[in-house]
């Protein structure tokens, strides 16, 4: 190791210590290539670092990366720290040709690399490193599709009870008895987040039975698409249970889109109207225990579901129902009955023994590699670690 | 027509968009279709924004119970879009931020909106008190698990948990309760929330499948006829 | 009206007013437009106590509050989104005339006849104000539903499932020295092996039991019912344990108003 | 916030205020729990009240409870306050001001700390935004505490480099190479902090302080670990239990959140008799949280009392 001598305290005045030129080596063997599974936009430099730039006491300060656009002149793209050895560009174009060269600066010279060949990115048409990806999507959508199919031809299948579901009709037939409303509540995201479509399926089944009774139902929605949505499907209740006139648009209405906004309201709702029963099913946040509490309070029955783990607590604590995560998807299928919906829910499982076999090889792997280091077993490990890890 | 359609579009919208994560020279269709999608939400404006404002003229003119107060919606809602919309009192010509400092929008979002939402949010304090009065009861084996992990997190987080513990030796520091608290969030909590994440993965991807494939379509009128 | 009622508002009005004066007056000589000032932070301080109110009962001063909050909020976000999503989003790709007129910078691009599809799908939704043409808006409906599927499809996939299954491959084994090493230093202390040991069986089989519980077609009898009765507890857990750790955020937010009301309102030095 | 110049009639009534205020909370919840052996259900209203005035009587007569510190608090302290005087600890403000509320009173505590026992300090930051933060440590505490403190001789603050990681990654071997210059553009060489100092491997102690990425996991894989140095932290409360594992091999203490902080507080004001006036924002937090969390705590106990005495009857009949 190089000890550079101490005595001499650099001048203060940096004009001077400009007179004397600090030389350092250029970077060398500059390599561009093409940046694999991208749609040709990007590139990737490399090269040696100046042997200039050690880790104690080197006279790299920074690099900087020029390129020259279908040999055009030269501009300066990026710095970089020094140790660095390679610079993914981006936002190229596929029908331009692209060189470049790396200069090594110290704090008063600099030290060019060779120019490097000129390439263009190519486009790939498929993208390898996400191929485990695909085939574990593969093999949980295949059993799924299977198990529909086998269902739909009449093979029984069995499926354990969901005591928040078994409660739905008795929420109802309660507020139906009691003269009251129906309050359903399907989150406050819009109808892009499963959550919602899964509220919105659940909310084809409730209202199949409220327009049976004839119990009347009052939704506030926190988006104007989830209302058009909902009305469509309260709509299509009313009319496979034969009673169209009783349908009214009014059954749902937009109150805003502010989180915080639409919960006073629906607390309002409550206070005021105090329903029999009120369903909290899909995304919600912060506004959960606020809801389920004021819920709570008019006396309601209350069923809550959704996927926010960190929401779930409250509604256990203040809900008598409450969907956990999987179940609220599971809900629709469920409710349902029909053989082929509840086949998807087999399907299910399969994924969920999939994640099973997975842990008990990968701990079971990595206790053995904890404790001795057999490289073939670190192999697998790896291996098995990688086929459940998506990188881009 | 009415119900063909709309099964193709879903399926062949859902399927395309599915397969373009593997294909990187349409990497970008998943960010473009969500852009669609905010502008459609644009468009609904139009729908939820009429009919909160038909529900509340309606309220005002056949003087329903509480039709005062719609006043007060309406006049909100146009005094706010006008704001917006037209950028009063905003610094600058037509291109200044809408949130910029002194202008009217902003002025009343720092007044109005902010301490409405925030107080809004701060009585979750308050519902956590009476949450917990209800809901923690030893009623039978889950609730008193559910009551006991609360209460040594509750526990571990005041000066109260250090103190009643504190004298525990270090070979049992498990015990004493700010550690234990911890524990309890990287163990056992850190499983639960993982397998509830893993069954909501798989929910998902079979809640996806069978919109796509039409086999879930409530949402379109159901599956009669 | 109550007259009781109508005394009670009328001196609620009275003391607001006598604030928006003190306050004004506080204000004379730091701010520029002390009146105004004293009015803000007096309605800000008048809609909290509102909204705070809704503790005790249903009234007036919340109901005024919540319904202010939907009209302004509704537009809040109405107002957003015309400004970011069709003059920020939409308009710089389709038209250049519009772009200079709103003074934002205009993307040209060969596929920009893409976004006619967001903005023909728009129109169709709101079809559904026709009586007869109504089901048209069901097409963009369907398309929604798609995009949502798809994307999330492979997004929950990953992220949910995936990531979530390679994260629990933990060892059960910890600075692993030979049986007779483990039981000559085992002791609780919080940072010793047999408790780092335990904390990754416990992660092990929590989650194996916690996935059992979600089991929908496998009866939960025998041993895999005591499986999944192991996986309700450690759920519960999770439950407590999450909700005895939000308390603090929760109380913080309540010290957030409170101080406003104390320091910002009435002035007081705190 | 108290200052010396509280007329004493005002400070009295802050005391009384809260000798009232406490002997109110701590009577009602015993009266409640009275009520509760006779199987007499508690209202909502009465628990919102109790929370209001649990929250709000704190804040108006500032109440502190007596933190004790948990060992990996104590972890921190007690090294810096066993480094000999002039030892070199680096502080790095890895946070933005969203993150300030829960960190910023423990970066505060450590400067004070370090300070006062002689250390030199080194302050740089890894997020652009910590910058805007170091200011507050300097106007709120170096300043009008440590007046005699000199700029490059006691402390330095380097700033801030573009780089993540990879800027760890040259100072664990080189700081120079990273930042020739400090942030008034004095020369490294010049800098009297920096004598004998030429990478991260010879600080005594370096403390990390945010709470987002790049962060304290980042020092702990890029210096602690390759380096051998003693690292320890402050972090927001939500990432405080992500980071036990690596305590106490890899971080040798840490403080999570405002309780850590208020720990941290209140060891300095127990070791020094001259921070006793010295703001303690994270301890004056605590208060309302202490107070809050009991009340919940004894309402859970309340509720139980209930359930335990009602079932109890239903078997007597």
């Amino acid at each position: 190791m190089v000890v550079p001598a101490r005595a001499v305290p650099e001048p203060a005045d940096s004009l001077k210590a400009d007179s004397v030129e600090i030389i350092i080596a250029p970077p060398t063997s500059p390599v561009v290539s093409d940046f694999k599974y991208d749609d040709g936009n990007s590139l990737i430099l490399t090269w040696v670092p100046s042997i200039d730039d050690l880790p104690v006491g080197g006279k790299v300060l920074s690099y900087h990366i020029f390129r020259s656009d279908n040999g055009g002149e030269a501009k300066k793209i990026a710095e970089l720290i020094p140790g660095a050895n390679y610079y993914k560009d981006e936002d190229l174009y596929s029908d331009t040709n692209y060189a470049y060269h790396v200069v090594a600066l110290s704090s008063n010279s600099r030290a060019a690399s060779f120019q490097t060949a000129s390439i263009r990115p190519q486009r790939e048409w498929v993208n390898l490193n996400l191929k485990y990806l695909f085939f574990i999507a593969l093999i949980i959508a295949a059993s799924v599709i299977y198990f529909i199919e086998t269902a739909k031809r009449g093979k029984k299948l069995f499926v354990r009870k969901i005591a928040g579901l078994e409660a739905v009709d008795e929420a109802i037939g309660r507020a139906t008895e009691m003269g009251r409303t129906i309050l359903f509540i399907p989150g406050i995201h819009d109808m892009d987040d499963v959550q919602t479509l899964a509220a919105i399926t659940i909310l084809g089944r409730v209202s199949r039975v409220v327009a049976d009774y004839d119990t009347k139902i009052r939704m506030p929605v926190a988006r104007s698409l989830v209302m058009t949505a909902a009305r469509e499907t309260i709509k299509a209740s009313y009319m496979s249970a034969g009673r169209p006139d009783a349908y009214n648009d009014d059954m749902v209405n937009y109150v805003t889109d502010e989180q915080f906004g639409y919960v006073a309201a629906v607390d309002g709702i409550m206070v005021r109207e105090k329903p029999a029963t009120i369903f909290l099913l899909g995304a919600f946040f912060a506004e959960s225990l606020i809801l389920a509490e004021t819920g709570n309070s008019v006396g309601a029955i209350q069923i809550a579901g959704t996927a926010r783990p960190a929401q779930l607590p409250f509604f256990i604590a203040a809900c008598d129902f409450t969907l956990i995560g999987e179940e609220l998807f599971a809900a629709s299928a469920y409710l349902s009955g029909e053989p082929k919906q509840l086949g998807s829910l087999k399907g299910q499982d399969v994924g969920k023994g999939i994640a099973m076999l997975a842990i008990l090889l990968g701990v079971l792997l990595s206790t053995i590699a904890a404790v001795g280091d057999t490289e073939t077993i670190t192999d697998i490990l790896n291996f098995i670690t990688r086929v459940f890890t998506v990188t881009n | 027509m009415k119900r063909g359609v709309p099964l193709i579009i879903t399926f062949v919208v859902g399927t395309v968009l599915i397969f373009s994560v593997f294909i990187p020279p349409m990497e970008n269709l998943g960010e473009n279709f969500t852009l669609f999608f905010d502008i459609i939400a644009v468009f609904a404006f139009f729908l939820g924004g009429g009919n909160l404002l038909r529900v509340h003229l309606t309220k005002l003119t056949r003087r329903k119970r509480d039709w005062e107060y719609s006043i007060v919606t309406i006049v909100g809602f146009f005094f706010m879009l006008a704001c917006g919309l037209f950028k009063i009192g905003n610094p600058g010509d037509i291109s200044a931020s809408l949130t910029a400092e002194g202008s009217w929008f902003q002025t009343i979002y720092d007044n109005v909106f902010v301490p409405l939402g925030s107080t809004m949010y701060a009585l979750l304090a308050f519902f956590v008190a009476s949450a917990s009065y209800r809901a923690f009861r030893a009623k039978n084996r889950e609730a008193t698990i559910l009551l006991i992990a609360a209460f040594i997190i509750l526990l571990g987080r005041t000066p109260l948990g250090t103190f009643v513990t504190g004298w525990i030796p270090d070979s049992f520091s498990v015990l004493q309760i700010p550690n234990l608290a911890i524990w309890i969030m990287n163990s056992p909590n850190l499983a639960g929330q993982r397998a509830i994440m893993i069954g909501i993965g798989l929910g998902v991807v079979s809640m996806s499948l069978r919109l796509i494939l039409g086999i879930e379509r409530t949402y379109l009128g159901g599956e009669d006829k | 009206m109550k007259r009781t009622t109508l005394i009670l508002m009328a001196l609620v009005v009275i003391f607001f007013a006598l604030s928006w004066i003190f306050k004004a007056m506080a204000f004379k000589g730091v701010e520029e437009h002390y009146i105004l000032q004293g009015f803000l932070v007096t309605l800000a301080a008048f809609l909290t106590l509102s909204i705070m109110s809704f503790l005790y009962k249903d009234n007036p001063f919340y109901k005024f509050a919540e319904h202010l909050f939907v009209g302004i909020s509704a537009a809040f976000w109405m107002s957003m989104g015309f400004w970011s999503t069709i003059v920020g989003n939409l308009f710089p790709r389709l038209s250049e005339g519009m772009s200079n007129f709103f003074k934002v910078h205009y993307i040209p691009g060969d596929y920009n006849f893409f976004f006619y599809v967001p903005v023909i799908l728009g129109i169709l939704l709101l079809m559904r104000l026709s009586r007869n043409y109504g089901w048209i808006s069901r097409w963009s409906l369907a398309f929604i539903v798609g995009t949502t599927a798809g994307l999330n499809f492979i997004r929950y996939l990953r992220s949910d499932f995936i990531n979530q299954v390679s994260s629990t491959f933990v060892p059960l084994l910890v600075d692993w020295q030979g049986i007779g090493h483990f039981f000559s230093s085992l002791n609780l202390s919080a940072s010793g092996q047999f408790i780092m040991m335990l904390a990754n069986w416990v992660i092990f089989l929590g989650v194996m039991c916690g996935i059992i519980y979600f089991f929908f077609s496998k009866e939960h009898t025998g041993l895999f019912g005591r499986a999944s009765r192991v996986g309700i507890w450690i759920l519960m857990i999770t439950f407590g344990a999450s909700f005895g750790y939000t308390v603090m955020g929760r109380i913080s937010l309540l010290v957030g108003r409170i101080t406003f009301l104390f320091r910002d309102w009435l002035g007081l030095n705190i | 916030m108290m200052n010396a110049f509280t007329p004493p009639l005002a400070l009295a009534l802050v005391d009384i205020g809260r000798i009232i205020s406490l002997t109110l909370i701590a009577a009602g919840l015993l009266w409640l729990f009275i009520r509760a052996i006779k199987l007499k259900e508690v209202e909502r209203r009465v628990i919102f009240l109790f929370i209001f005035i649990s929250v709000a009587a704190p804040i108006l007569f500032p109440t502190v409870f007596k933190e004790k510190a948990t060992p990996v608090v104590k972890a921190v302290f007690d090294k810096i306050e066993s480094l000999p005087p002039g030892s070199k600890v680096l502080l790095s403000y890895d946070f933005d001001p969203a993150m300030a509320p829960e960190v910023q009173p423990m970066a505060d505590a450590f400067s004070r700390h370090c300070l006062v026992k002689g250390h030199k300090i080194i302050y740089m930051c890894l997020f652009a935004t910590g910058q805007g933060q170091f200011t507050r440590t300097m106007e709120n505490v170096i300043r009008p505490e440590f007046p005699e403190k000199i700029d490059g001789v006691d402390y330095v603050n380097i700033g801030y480099k573009a780089g993540n990681e990879g800027v760890l990654n040259v100072i664990i071997s080189d700081f120079k190479k990273m930042f020739p210059t400090d942030v008034n553009a004095v020369p490294y060489d010049s800098i009297e902090v920096f004598k004998g100092i030429r990478s991260c491997k010879d600080l005594d102690l370096i403390i990390s302080i945010g709470g987002g990425r790049p962060g304290i996991k980042e020092w702990v894989l890029f210096v602690g670990d390759p380096g051998d140095v003693p690292i320890a932290t402050g972090v927001a409360a939500v990432v405080a239990p992500q980071l036990y594992p690596y305590y106490p091999k890899q971080l040798l203490g840490l403080l999570g959140g405002v309780k850590g902080a208020a720990e941290y507080e209140s060891e300095l004001v127990a070791h020094y008799s001259r921070f006793k006036d010295s703001p303690t924002p994270a301890l004056l937090m605590m208060g309302p949280q202490t107070l809050a969390h009991i009340v919940i705590m004894a309402f859970i106990i309340i509720g139980n009392v209930l359930f335990i005495q009602g079932r109890r009857k239903e078997g007597k009949r």
